[in-house]
């Protein structure tokens, strides 16, 4: 078995299902519908069986490398350590709970499902390559199918929110596609792609200081905007409010995470210099900033996803921090976050969707008394806010937790500051919950046609490993931080800290 | 024209050079296009003296029998179909011919300076290009272009054909 | 003499095949359909021929007809390229001229594809002149084939009066050339750096060099010199614009490899320069204003001139990996760039194409959407698709030589480039046919098989050249 | 003997005048008609260069010739095609008339 | 069962509690609160034997439980996660066992016919559990982590009426003021582990000693105490207490004795040997406790809500506490949490009772409710004898100690201590003073309302609850062997200081013969300065009219200033509202509208500037440029005034304009398109000859 490929079989799994889903005809919604629920399954299945042969501070395992477009330098280079394992699950457990939670989807079913499972396969392929043109080449297949996903199914502006998450998106990475051909030029004699190679590299003093600080703002641009780091995160909000939930959950639970994975396993370990050099107190303010702007955004939205978009912006923000940290706690913190806030603001968005679903708005000034009417839903609604809100026991407060300790053991004037985006982020939180789910139902004529009706089972079989998730990482979050803790580090220890 | 005659040669060159200005002038500024063509004509005529002049005796009469003669029949019959009649020429003036006019001629500046830096003297064919010549040519060397040119003109025929030939139905 | 024929054997043939194909045409004009077999016949015999003269290489590579055309790899290549455009072109427009021109479109059509070789497998500016004529005289009578529209006759008659101003200007430059240089064969490295020119010849080469680069950019479409490109796109038949839009452009690129290439070997700044800001102005113009067009076709043209910027950046870079880069970036832009006019084709037919034709084509077509979106996608470069890999590998080359600011206005024009690209597929995939009436109550888009056929050819090179043909880049 | 230069400057000369009648023109048989003269001044000029370069080829002349014939079979296409378009209805022929496609 | 399992399950049985009730909340409707009351007897019983334990073990050196596991690992080093029973943990844990117990059996009657009765008792299992768990934490971390859940339920519980939209913003108020105590406490407990490596209490402890840094350490410890202030209730962060009472009553007497206002003082008295290393961070708990004890009481003074006076009884008194853990007093502190929290539940119960008959919660208009309510009334009196510190109540004993530890003053230094002392002992007048006269207005008096007595399994809890309050004194009486000392802090030794038990006895008495002198007058009590002119008229015992005037006048003056200067909504104007204004305003532009018109102002200004020049300097033949740019301008300024609602994405918009007008040039006609390709080229071409020209 130690031959097998696991991590090109991963890959393979969700092209497998695409190409199947293509030719199940559209008419046969059940067929693609269990197709889809099918191949998500079974790719999530073999992740958990990369899971158990993953060994924790093992360092980069299960890697396969084999020459790919030798005259471009280009590798097929696979790899999987402590940094990219949670990610990788979040990559295939959101979409499985993606498509049991949109089971009723009736419009172009075959379409939806097949984008999402094509996501999938940027999604886990970003978190894998360790080439940094396969890196790129996943990075962008991304935005396809998530441009579709607003583009078709989205809400009234999905056209102006499409194009624009594609474009931000794309100039980013455009911008970080020259940073990358920049390692390349400025790296070692035999020019390569490989990540890793180019880490040591960079590690070892390749790059000079001042070449360190260019390489190392284009490759911000590019992930700066997918975290997105302010100024960068106007699409956010206009994305995540026209998309349609599954495409929100999918954006804000993984897409968001590529931006600051490729911090973490690029940027950060090849070009120290550039991190002690200034990029790291830049990226400490702009984290710090995130976190309170995002907040203080939140706080008077009035559209409900609205406001989860921004609560998005402000959690980043603690990853942004962590990262800028660079100290062990501060990487772990980060990477910690983004995993639980995939988890968490998946589960704001699935109810969010919910709750549009049944009353047809969003908008907090017209929703009244939730706990009146759908209690379940508002159960989860309160514990997904509060584990939002980085309440200490659920998973939200050990990420950021972790990075503010990162963020005060290195910049401790400038995280002082994101100490005030925790009450903010209370603030809003409870001031939605108040306003919606603590209050009293009032008779809406706007909603009189609604007709609420409690959690469906199909949408609690995608909400409860999510809580349990949620619960489990507050609770007892050490077997992530042993997977964790190996990688960050090591790059802790590349970044001197 | 003979070498041996270096003024005659002179005399011959400023004729022919004022008739290939002027009657290109007079073809560009006629308000009547069927006079305009015959300018034309006549500058072509001119060119072909030119080309005379240089050696090439084999190609002016060419320049006479295919442009003087057989092209510019064309035209004429192409400007009687379609009955253009005489016009005011300014009218007949695009609204950008200042500008033209000012690009033409720094354009001109320029290239007339580089070609007045071009000083070598004509040089004598150290054979007389004949007609003989030139086919040899034709079929050795330059077969490839040549047997190209067949199927150019052959494309053209066909496409001026078909382009045409509506007319009839 | 003997091995000479047997070299160009491919394009015997299919200069004998044009040509019998107009005497069967002539002797049983009742039998216009198998006019079609003979034409797709003898393309793909050229395939063949071209083939099996590739294998023999050893023994026929090397020039020949007194050194006027040149057998080599570069050859070969554009002999299998140009005949597999080819044959797709004559599968989409299978259909559409099945009426009384269908002799004269095919027998121009193959004539113009020689015309191509001939630039390919020229040794020489008269060489390269005379192929760029066969190329485009047919071709003036193709786009304005439908002669009873009056968008394609104005067309066809822009298309010829800038395309004879511009042959006159080159010709004029290649005869300022051949003073300066004695010569006009660039078997020899014909440009060489000015520097090294005596004072009196310079000037002349100078304005020789622009006049060249004056016909051979208009072919090619960079800016300045593409402004015929948009309307002639947006009147002329849509097959034939199909065609003109690539492999002409693909054959002067391949051209001009061979005659600047060695210039610039040897640093000829000027003309290095003039060529570099052909390739940013034509990025930067072609993406911007394609942005705010309607017509797909015209959209499509302004995305070439974006291309042929793109395909400059190779030849300012100079140099084999440029080269290598741009080679594949020409096999993708001609599968791509065929297949997104075939779909056009196939949606709009031969009439004005508007973005609104496209108006849920995803539900109406689902298939010719699909494809579309690919092309679309592959020419905004996202990977996996071979678009990505043709920029990746133009821009990385451009890095390599130094040349920092071309890739980096390239990478920043393809930006722009997808606001339009996108807006085909939103058009496609949104618009208010997204969602509502279910799909059976939509008028489908028929599109005759062949069509189908080549777009499903296209399509598939397009996923391929990406996924897998870039290891044989 | 009679400088080539002066023979390259006549060329030259009456290039300019056709293509400045090629710019302003607005009927579309005169601008047919200067690019018959450019291509004439071109020939000239080949045939000049040929004498220059003295080369036994003679490869001027041949230069002259190639587009003398391709020059020709363009101008059979151009008026075909101006037919065509006379025939569409566009009486003056002018360049004016072309003005369906544009933007 | 060892130990340590015996300590895990004192928080876990409330919240496996919750737990069940949660999922099960429809299928037991009112049967829940027997669950509870089953799940928090058996924590009690695990919480007597922990103490019994401990008692055998008091004085020594190792606490009675230690564990620990791994609960993440950072950088290679261990946070863990455990159970720490000592003396201290093990008397605060029983006192909590033994009030919740109490209020959720209170609570099953008060409760009765509630909508949400099994979510109530779930959430309230839940705080619980958190308090318990608080206690008995082995390290910093884990007492924060308990310490927000604590605040979560106490959101959940001041908002359980959520139809009131008083509840409504009364827990929002509660949780976002105790948050941004939480911020300190947080920022607290990151530096600790910064510097220490370690948040587990007794390594920690080892770390500060063996590596004292009086200053870092001051800090720390103050950035902690900030999260006990808005915990206890401390000012400034005191105003959520008040409003807190929307809550259901038993929610009060849980959340304002046992658990939450005391896991402020519970978590300083928890970290005390970080701020004995600390040193300077004491006298700050010292000025602030006892200030917060004086104005609470102050405030308390002319406030008519009963539920409210005992609010601000509670955080006068929590003051004490602080107060006393500021000079040292650990012992006494402790011990006065303890007192106070069972008199105060006592208290609060009383009050619900009473608001439960007579249905309102103004005193004013109570009155000779003793008759009616016998039950309630005898048990309201111990509870108010065991505040206003008459002895032999427990609150005698417990405020004495305080008493002592500030006259003592050993950590502030003899004057401020003189100041402290001096405060302590009129904070204990006017508390005995307003107790009373509470006491007397509702119990005494003439009859204002038809009330009845509680049910008996209200009035239950009432009566154990003033048993304890009788006896809880001997916990540690300050002569002999005190048993809490001994638990708590074994090496310290308080004397026994006579005369300050008699002072402390005379200022009691003081207060509540003022309150008694007033209610005699038959002119019934005096909660605001309208009633001064009762005195100005001359009416009543000249004594008391001097004293009226000298001392009760500028004190009710102080005291309706300082209620009326509304601290709550000075904040609101200076914090809240800026930050709501701040957010509205940044909804409103954004950053896209700062794209828009910084990108946009700058380049119109330029295609102006170059349109001016086309449009005056050039030829009009050069119209196309010309045109192009002036048009290109004109559409900037169209930008501009647009770009203001934010509808157009500025880069995008520019791009598509510069497209339109590029189509310009797209003229359509033939000799345009000749005359560019030569024009524009050949200029094209000769620049980049100049540009080069220099090279080869």
């Amino acid at each position: 078995m130690s031959n097998v490929p696991y991590l090109s079989v991963l890959i393979a799994l969700p092209v497998a299902v695409c190409l199947a889903l293509l030719v199940i005809p559209a008419a046969q919604e059940r067929l693609v519908r269990l197709t889809a629920l099918a191949g998500t399954g079974v790719i999530f299945a073999w992740n958990v069986l990369i899971l158990t042969l993953y060994r924790p501070g093992g360092g980069m395992q299960l890697e396969e490398n084999h020459a790919w477009v030798p005259v471009i330098g280009m590798r097929y280079h696979l790899g999987i350590d402590g940094l990219s394992l949670p990610l990788v699950l979040l990559a295939t457990m959101l979409p499985l709970l993606c498509v049991i939670f949109s089971w009723r989807q009736d419009a172009q079913p075959k379409t939806f499902f097949f984008l999402i499972v094509l996501l999938q396969v940027g999604m886990i392929g970003v978190f894998l390559a360790l080439d940094y043109v396969l890196f790129y080449v996943f990075w962008e297949i991304v935005l396809v199918p998530m441009f579709f996903l607003i583009n078709i199914w989205g809400g009234d502006r999905r056209r102006y929110a499409a194009v624009k998450f594609f474009i931000f998106t794309l100039v980013g990475s455009v911008v970080m596609l020259l940073g990358i051909l920049l390692l390349w030029f400025y790296g070692p004699k035999e020019r390569t792609f490989d990540i890793l190679t180019l880490m040591r590299y960079g590690q070892a003093g390749g790059y000079a200081s001042q070449l360190q600080m260019w390489i190392f703002a284009a490759l911000f641009l590019g992930f700066a905007v997918k975290v997105p780091i302010f100024p960068f995160h106007t699409w956010l909000p206009d994305a995540h409010v026209e998309a349609p939930t599954v495409g929100s959950v999918l954006l804000a639970g993984v897409l968001l995470k590529m931006g600051g994975y490729g911090f973490l396993r690029m940027a950060l370990p090849t070009l120290p210099e550039a991190f002690k050099g200034g990029w790291g107190t830049a990226l400490a303010v702009l984290g710090v900033v995130n976190i309170v702007y995002g907040a203080a955004l939140a706080l008077t939205q009035k559209d409900l996803k609205k406001m989860v978009a921004y609560s998005s912006i402000g959690h980043m923000g603690f990853v942004v921090l962590g990262i800028a940290a660079g100290t062990a706690a501060g990487v772990d913190g980060a990477a910690l976050q983004m995993f639980t806030h995939g988890i968490i603001t998946g589960m704001l968005f699935f109810l969010v969707g919910m709750i549009y679903e049944r009353y047809h708005t969003k908008e907090l000034a017209k929703l009244r008394g939730l706990m009146t009417e759908v209690p379940t839903l508002s159960v989860v609604l309160v514990f997904a806010s509060f584990a939002s809100l980085g309440l200490p026991g659920l998973a939200g407060f050990v990420g950021e937790f972790l990075s503010l300790m990162g963020g005060f053991e290195r910049y401790p004037y400038i995280a002082m500051f994101a100490v005030i985006g925790i009450v903010l982020t209370a603030a809003y939180f409870l001031r939605m919950l108040q306003q919606i789910v603590f209050s009293p139902r009032t008779p809406d004529v706007a909603l009189a046609c609604a007709q609420p009706y409690d959690a469906r089972p199909n949408e609690m079989v995608a909400l409860i490993p999510l809580m349990s998730f949620a619960l489990f990482l507050g609770v007892y979050p050490h077997p992530f931080l042993q997977i964790l803790d190996p990688a960050a580090s090591a790059i802790a220890k590349a970044l001197g800290g | 024209m003979p070498d041996s005659v270096p003024g005659g040669a002179y005399v011959v060159f400023f004729l022919l050079a004022a008739g290939a200005v002027g009657f290109s002038l007079a073809m560009l500024f006629s308000r009547n296009f069927v006079h305009s063509a015959a300018y034309l004509a006549a500058a072509l005529l001119a060119f072909a003296g030119l080309n005379a002049l240089l050696g090439a005796t084999f190609l002016a009469m060419l320049q006479v029998f295919i442009y003087a003669g057989a092209v510019t029949v064309v035209v004429v019959f192409v400007v009687m179909m379609t009955r253009v009649g005489v016009a005011d020429w300014r009218a007949l003036l695009q609204p950008q011919s200042k500008l033209a006019a000012a690009v033409v001629v720094v354009f001109g500046i320029g290239l007339l300076n580089a070609l007045a830096g071009f000083v070598p003297a004509l040089a004598s064919p150290k054979a007389p290009v004949t007609t003989r010549t030139i086919a040899e040519l034709l079929l050795k060397e330059y077969a490839a272009p040549f047997e190209i040119s067949s199927l150019i003109l052959l494309a053209a025929l066909i496409g001026a054909i078909y382009l045409a030939k509506e007319a009839r139905q | 003499m003997t091995s000479s024929l047997i070299a160009f054997s491919p394009e015997i043939l299919l200069t004998a095949c044009a040509l019998g194909l107009i005497c069967f045409d002539v002797l049983l004009p009742e039998r216009k359909a198998t006019v079609r077999w003979i034409a797709l016949g003898s393309v793909l015999a050229a395939i063949a021929a071209s083939g099996w003269v590739a294998m023999n290489a050893a023994a026929l590579y090397g020039t020949h007809f007194e050194g006027a055309l040149v057998l080599d790899a570069h050859t070969t290549f554009a002999r299998l390229l140009f005949g597999t455009a080819g044959a797709l072109v004559i599968l989409a427009s299978w259909d559409f001229y099945a009426d009384r021109s269908v002799a004269e479109y095919f027998a121009l059509f193959l004539f113009s594809l020689l015309g191509e070789i001939v630039i390919v497998a020229g040794t020489s500016l008269l060489m390269l002149f005379i192929g760029i004529e066969l190329l485009a005289i047919p071709t003036y009578a193709l786009v304005a084939l439908l002669k009873q529209q009056e968008m394609a006759v104005e067309a066809g008659l822009k298309y010829f009066l800038l395309g004879m101003f511009a042959s006159v200007v080159m010709l004029y430059g290649v005869s300022l050339l051949y003073g300066a240089l004695h010569t006009v064969s660039y078997l020899q490295p014909l440009f060489v750096a000015p520097g090294t020119l005596t004072p009196a010849v310079r000037g002349l080469v100078l304005f020789g060099f622009f006049f060249l680069m004056m016909g051979v950019g208009f072919k090619i479409t960079a800016f300045p010199f593409h402004f015929w490109s948009p309307d002639v796109y947006a009147g002329g038949s849509t097959p034939v614009i199909a065609y003109v839009s690539t492999i002409p452009k693909v054959a002067i690129m391949l051209a001009l490899f061979r005659i600047l290439g060695p210039a610039f070997a040897s640093e000829w700044a000027a003309g290095r320069a003039f060529i570099a800001a052909l390739a940013v102005l034509s990025m930067v113009y072609g993406n911007v204003v394609a942005l705010m067009q309607d017509d797909v076709r015209r959209m499509l043209a302004y995305s070439g001139v974006a291309n042929t910027g793109y395909m400059l950046v190779a030849l300012a870079a100079g140099g084999e990996d440029s080269y290598a880069a741009l080679l594949f970036f020409l096999v993708v832009y001609t599968f791509t760039n065929l297949g997104a006019f075939f779909v056009v084709l196939a949606v709009s037919g031969q009439e004005r194409a508007t973005l609104d034709d496209f108006g849920g084509l995803g539900r109406r077509g689902p298939s010719l959407a699909f494809a579309m979106a690919i092309f679309m996608f592959s020419l905004a470069g996202t990977p996996p698709l071979a678009g990505f890999f043709g920029k990746f590998a133009l821009f990385r080359a451009a890095v390599v030589h130094g040349y920092w600011y071309l890739a980096l206005i390239a990478l920043l024009t393809t930006v722009v480039s997808v606001g339009y690209y996108l807006k085909v597929a939103q058009e496609m995939y949104g618009g208010d046919y997204a969602l509502s009436a279910p799909g059976a109550q939509l008028a489908r888009v028929a599109a005759p098989p062949t069509l189908r056929l080549a777009i499903a050819l296209t399509a598939v090179a397009t996923v391929l050249l990406g996924v897998v043909g870039v290891r044989f880049m | 003997m009679i400088p080539a230069s002066w023979f390259l400057a006549l060329g030259a000369i009456v290039f300019l005048i056709a293509l400045f009648g090629f710019l302003t023109r607005r009927s579309l048989i005169q601008s047919l008609m200067c690019l018959e003269l450019m291509l004439s001044s071109v020939n000239l000029t080949f045939v000049t260069f040929g004498r220059t370069v003295g080369d036994p080829a003679a490869s001027g002349v041949t230069f002259a010739l190639f587009a003398m014939v391709v020059g020709a079979a363009e101008i059979g296409v151009g008026l075909a095609l101006v037919l065509v378009f006379f025939r569409e209805g566009h009486a003056n022929v002018t360049s004016d008339d072309l003005d369906i496609l544009k933007g | 069962m060892p130990l340590w399992l015996t300590a895990v399950l004192v928080p876990a049985m409330p919240a496996a509690c919750f737990v069940v009730l949660t999922v099960l909340r429809r299928r037991l409707g009112e049967r829940a609160g027997y669950v509870a009351i089953g799940a928090l007897a058996v924590s009690l019983t695990a919480c007597v034997a922990l103490f019994a334990r401990a008692l055998g073990l008091a004085g020594a050196d190792e606490p009675l439980v230690h564990v620990s596991m791994p609960w993440a690992v950072v950088g290679g080093r261990v946070l863990d996660f455990g159970v720490l029973i000592d003396g201290l943990s093990a008397s605060v844990m029983l006192m909590i066992g033994i009030v919740a117990t109490m209020v959720v059996v209170y609570a099953v009657g008060y409760m009765h016919g509630d909508e949400r009765f099994a979510w109530f008792f779930a959430v309230i299992s839940l705080f619980t559990a958190s308090m318990f768990g608080l206690v008995s934490a082995s390290n910093l971390l884990q007492i924060m982590v308990f310490w927000e859940v604590m605040g979560v339920c106490s959101y959940l519980l001041i908002g359980f009426w959520y139809e009131r939209p008083e509840a409504r913003s009364a827990s929002i108020k509660a949780f976002l003021t105790t948050r941004v105590g939480d911020m300190g406490f947080l920022t607290g407990v990151i530096l600790l582990f910064v510097r220490y490596h370690t948040l587990d209490l007794p390594a920690l402890f080892r770390a500060a000693e063996e590596a004292p840094d009086r200053l870092f350490l001051t800090v720390a410890c103050l950035l902690l105490f900030v999260g006990a202030v808005g915990k206890s209730a401390q000012f400034p962060l005191y105003f959520w207490l008040p409003h807190a009472m929307a809550g259901p009553t038993p929610v009060s007497g849980l959340l304002h004795s046992a658990t939450m206002v005391a896991a402020g003082v519970f978590l300083v008295a928890r970290t005390y040997p970080l701020f004995e290393a600390a040193h300077y961070a004491l006298p700050f708990l010292a000025a602030a406790g006892l200030f917060t004890a004086t104005f609470g009481a102050l405030l308390a003074l002319t406030e008519t809500d009963i539920k409210r006076t005992l609010a601000y009884s509670t955080m006068s008194q929590l003051g004490y506490m602080m107060g006393a853990l500021g000079v040292g007093g650990l012992v006494a502190a402790v011990f006065h949490l303890i007192t106070h929290a069972f008199f105060k539940s006592l208290l609060f119960l009383g009050a619900g009772s009473v608001i439960h008959g007579s249905g309102t919660q103004d005193v004013r208009e109570m009155g000779g409710l003793a008759k009616t309510m016998p039950r309630t009334a005898a048990t309201f009196l111990v509870a108010t004898c065991a505040i206003a510190g008459l002895p032999p109540l427990a609150g005698f004993f417990s405020k004495d100690a305080i008493l002592v530890a500030l006259w003592g003053g050993k950590e502030v230094g003899q004057p401020l201590a003189l100041l402290l002392f001096v405060g302590g002992l009129l904070t204990a007048v006017l508390t005995a003073f307003y107790m009373f006269r509470l006491y007397f207005t509702v119990f005494l008096g003439e009859e204002k309302s038809h009330a009845h007595e509680s049910p008996p399994i209200m009035t239950a809890p009432l009566v154990a609850l003033s048993v304890l309050t009788l006896f809880a004194g001997a916990a540690n009486l300050p002569w002999g062997h005190p048993v809490l000392a001994g638990l708590v802090a074994p090496k310290e030794h308080e004397e026994f200081v006579w005369w300050l038990m008699a002072m402390s006895i005379v200022a009691a008495s003081g207060g509540v013969y003022v309150a008694w002198s007033q209610h005699k007058t038959r002119l019934g009590a005096v909660y605001g300065l309208e009633r001064y002119v009762v005195y100005e008229r001359g009416q009543g015992h000249y004594l008391e009219r001097m004293y009226g005037f000298a001392f009760i006048k500028p004190v009710f003056a102080l005291s309706e200033f300082l209620r009326n200067l509304d601290f709550d909504r000075l904040i609101a104007a200076l914090v809240v509202d800026p930050v709501f204004r701040v957010s509205d305003a940044l909804r409103g532009a954004d950053i896209d509208a700062v794209y828009t018109s910084v990108f946009v102002n700058g380049t119109t200004k330029a295609a102006e500037s170059l349109a001016a020049f086309d449009g005056g300097v050039v030829d009009r033949g050069f119209g196309i440029v010309g045109r192009a740019w002036l048009t290109l301008a004109r559409s900037f300024e169209r930008i501009d005034l647009r770009g203001v609602d934010r509808t157009v994405d500025g880069v995008g918009e520019t791009v598509q304009r510069l497209g339109r007008e590029l189509r310009r040039w797209q003229t359509g006609f033939v000799a345009n398109y000749a005359l560019l390709m030569l024009g524009l080229g050949a200029l094209i071409f000769y620049l980049a000859y100049w540009f080069t020209r220099g090279q080869s």
